[in-house]
């Protein structure tokens, strides 16, 4: 229903040459580029964290497996903004980050993280990261165990058997993540907007811009629509390249 | 490439519970020694402490004499076939049967004439490049055989390798399995709590009940002659009556005295049934029950025809004299002496745990 | 109470795939049925057929002569005991034995009275009050009869009712299930892969293979008179020779004309073996294997010591005299002619489906 | 950290009774109870239209199922603001709502819905419904369907099985979906400061507000530290009562 009424919106206010007007904004375009490497990095920084944190969880025993899982969990339930908050006083002018660096001697003026765009990641990733460590999980937890007993009796170097046995198993979990998580970040303009400031802009935060300030209801439309297809676009060929549907219907 | 096993004195508890209560086994060198107890009676965890996943909190394992206690898993060199066979479902079937050379550094030629002469021995040559999805049951187990033998280990753990197979491969798998272990000659420990498997396969027995080792003997030794009343109903069905009941003295069975607790066991297969007619001087029993199991008739008799005191059974080759008994039928019960066995009740085994 | 049912050339596939073809059942009114066969023999469709959860393609369902065809499950009045149970886990005993009198809309205290003579029958009286997942796994199972048999079904449908269940207890339950059935009365129809169970437990075995019944009989005609290959080597071991080896005649066995494609059935009880210098004018064999099984020694014999053709297997008992037999030895075989069973090809049943 | 930091500026930026007072705050206190009324909604409204998903997804075949899934699946990847917008036209003043409706004749005069609180919940619900859809269905896929057939050779009516056997066996799933519904909410700004307008201020957008407008940290500090609070305390109580850690840590 909202598809069907952002493309009547998209295509009465605009027709077919502002359609292709608002796609090649230049504006629109660098914010397109800037989406998509933000989008690849998160994801690459949250598959390998995310793969070291499913290991820690599945390896872990007793008390810190609790607190491993609670941190999950909470991470999962407190509310995206509180988080991005959180990282925000972290990271602004005079915070916590600027003021233990230059205690320490270690930089002299303010590093003005939050309006630079490596101020994205961080937050981007403790966002997107339990995606990523829950489907990893539970490949994990699907491996049997006695696989790696069998590799152990065997002889196998702890090395080898992560290298042969664990890591191509992983691997479904690991592309279903990694996917899930590039889609979320594509369209996941609330933390880009907080942390990276006014001045680099997602395509996120300009439609955001657009519906807001200017009211242009059609370019707003314009680009979320084609934020949607791509979107569908990479979920389809990632679909067709790994089998991620299944993965997901069957977990 | 046989090697002798020793468990001395071993003792397992796991979170403050006793697993394994002094369990001491001897496995000769080039044996198979089936582990055989119900579900909980620390048969697995016997085989974990052979193979180094287990620690024990006392005792020792030695292999061939000398202690192996601190060696971790990976460099005890035994090949294990677990249950579930743990085979690696990403590989192929050669890429699973190479997966200990290639630990051990084995050059790439060698490794692969290796798993071709394994793979022969199993009877799956020509598999090399198959996914371990595309196998049946057999074959799987088939293919986790060979990688568990493919690095000549010097000792072979079951865990209840044929457990997963239905009834008819399960028995075919018996006999291979056996062929091949005696062909190799390789000391084996297996794992089961089928008491059929485990007099086809072994050499030894070893009857396991709540973390301790009830009886350790030939096939033929711990079915004849179990030391314990548990060894006796575990394997097989077991009629079993005071020593100082009178039918005992009727059948003619002679015994040393051994205060009245001890027990006779008199297999179902030990007793005959003749008519009364015959044997006026045997004690006189009715038919209650008549089971036909194919080979078999198994017959359950009791001296009142309505009584509720249990009731001995009786099993007969199905021919046709058998057949012809019919239920409510007075019989006579008779058999031969030598078979009964006396059991005495202080050889039972101070166990680990109540059992479950 | 006991009403007979009947099966008329039932047909079912299932998007496109036959399961099964044209199955024909008769069982008789008070009556326990056993469907046995492998896994995939369509022995459960049919009892699903029978319970109305299954719609045949063609055919008809006559309970008591009377066609069910139109009527749903909730209508046949069938009570039905599922492998895994399927209790109520969120449900007392009580309630789950009471459920299916709620649906009748029974009052409290008539429900209440039968549930408590259910359970007493069942050998679980007093534990209205427990939780299902509190009782063990033959509890489960007597609850599961309880709530089959309180509504007083016309049929009761047991679907591996004993599957789960370990060997002792199986065994044990096997009796009570058809004790309970017995004193009844109840047209019972039960459907297992166990051979044993199907022998012992039955009035009558219906073989399933391949989505087709190939025989119908009591234990002992399908037994010892198996009519296609398949029933012999499903049930037991068999030795099937074809009716022009020399060996038949050797063994003194007389058959009827039937074409060389027949085959003579050779249970390995039914034959014997006797020293050689005891028996010259018997056929020659060597003994290539011995099994111990407890109360019988399972003996592979084979005309040559080092041949590749199928070993004949004899069912020794395991007394003193078998037990000096060993391997290598020659020995005469004999057996009782009366025993042997010609199986004419022409019997087999065109199947539904390949069989897998 | 976030939290750590979070605490550290609150107290340092308010000290105790600049605390009490933010926490007293007329237009805090209003905004919480708004904020639990619409989190309590949001997840009831979840509650009954999840189970009723779930139980389509379950007893649906073929195509539908695939369509069912398929929706599920895509609205949780489609990011928030898509939909959001997507919502925000559908209900804006002379949106595709008003236009439908005054063409029918229903009314007259523009609805206005945006800036009303009935907009929160249709949003709330759609972005909500797949949190309450999936425990829901896990819980259904678990049950075994030899029990329905059980209950059915036992000659019960639909509606005796329906309610003896299937409902009370959704109750974990169900109660796990709903808290999780309900702390989303409680959390969730983005949507309602769309949907709602400024005139009807949940938790979330006042903090919003006063990060943005006024920049006074430190009350945005209380206000964040006062909602992952109650979220935890919520979380625990009903982790008391219904054991849902256990639930979700096994599912």
């Amino acid at each position: 229903m909202p598809l069907v009424t952002l493309a009547t919106r998209a295509i009465h206010d605009k027709g077919a040459s502002g359609i292709g007007h608002t796609l090649t904004d230049p504006l629109f375009e660098q914010a397109v580029t800037r989406t998509l490497v933000l989008a690849l990095t998160v994801a690459v920084i949250c598959l390998l964290l995310g793969t070291l944190y499913a290991l820690a969880l599945v390896t872990a025993k007793g008390p810190v497996k609790a607190l491993l899982w609670g941190a999950l969990l909470v991470s999962f339930w407190i509310s995206l903004l509180v988080r991005t908050y959180g990282w925000v006083l972290l990271l602004q002018p005079n915070g916590v980050l600027d003021k233990t660096l230059r205690g320490l001697g270690v930089i002299h003026d303010s590093l003005n993280a939050l309006q630079t765009t490596p101020a994205m990641y961080p937050g981007m990733v403790h966002i997107m990261l339990p995606y990523m460590v829950l489907p990893i999980y539970t490949s994990l937890a699907a491996l049997d165990p006695s696989q790696l007993r069998a590799a152990r009796s065997m002889g196998a170097p702890p090395l080898l058997t992560f290298r042969k046995v664990i890591l191509p198993q992983l691997r479904p979990g690991a592309i279903a993540g990694a996917i899930l998580v590039f889609v979320l970040s594509l369209g996941f303009f609330v933390t880009p907007a907080f942390l990276g400031g006014p001045s680099k802009l997602t395509v996120g935060t300009i439609i955001e811009r657009e519906f807001n300030s200017v009211y242009d209801f059609g370019a707003a439309s314009v680009m979320s629509l084609a934020l949607v297809f791509v979107v569908l676009a990479i979920y389809l060929v990632a679909d067709r390249l790994f089998r991620v549907g299944e993965h997901w219907t069957a977990g | 490439m046989s090697i002798k096993g020793d468990l001395q004195d071993v003792c397992v508890s796991l979170g403050g519970t006793p697993i394994l209560h002094d369990v001491s086994l001897e496995i000769p060198a080039g044996s198979f020694l089936t582990l055989l107890g119900p579900s909980g009676s620390g048969k697995t965890t016997t085989l974990n402490v052979l193979a180094g996943f287990v620690s024990p909190q006392s005792g020792h394992v030695l292999f061939d004499g000398e202690p192996v206690d601190k060696l971790p898993p990976e460099r005890r060199s035994t090949g294990i076939v677990f249950q579930d066979y743990a085979l690696f479902p990403h590989l192929t079937v050669e890429q699973n049967v190479e997966f200990p050379l290639k630990a051990r550094r084995v050059p790439r030629a060698e490794r692969l004439e290796r798993v071709n002469r394994m793979l022969e021995l199993v009877q799956l040559p020509g598999t090399n490049g198959k996914r371990i999805t595309t196998l049946s049951g057999g074959q799987r187990q088939r293919v986790a055989v060979a990688r568990a033998l493919v690095f000549e280990p010097r000792l072979l753990l079951l865990d209840e390798p044929l457990a997963a197979l239905d009834k008819h491969l399960r028995e075919s798998m018996q006999v291979e399995l056996r062929g091949l272990q005696e062909q190799l000659g390789i000391t084996t420990v297996a794992v089961t709590h089928d008491q059929a498997e485990a007099l086809v396969m072994s050499d030894l027995v070893a009857i396991m009940r709540a973390g301790a080792v009830e009886q350790v003997g030939t096939p033929k030794e711990v079915y004849k002659r179990p030391r314990t009343r548990f060894v006796a109903t575990f394997l097989g069905e077991a009629n079993l009556l005071r020593v100082d009941d009178p039918l005992v003295a009727a059948l003619g069975i002679g015994w040393t005295a051994q205060g009245g607790d001890a027990e006779v066991l008199l297999r179902p297969e030990d007793l005959r049934l003749e008519r009364p007619e015959d044997a006026p001087d045997r004690p006189a029993f009715y038919v209650r029950r008549i089971e036909f199991h194919g080979a078999r008739l198994r017959i359950s008799v009791n001296p009142d025809i309505r009584s509720s005191t249990e009731d001995l059974t009786v099993s007969l080759e199905a021919c046709t004299d058998a057949e012809a008994w019919q239920v409510g039928d007075r019989v006579a019960l008779a058999c031969d002496p030598r078979a009964a066995h006396v059991i005495d009740p202080e050889n039972a085994a101070p166990p680990a745990m109540v059992s479950a």
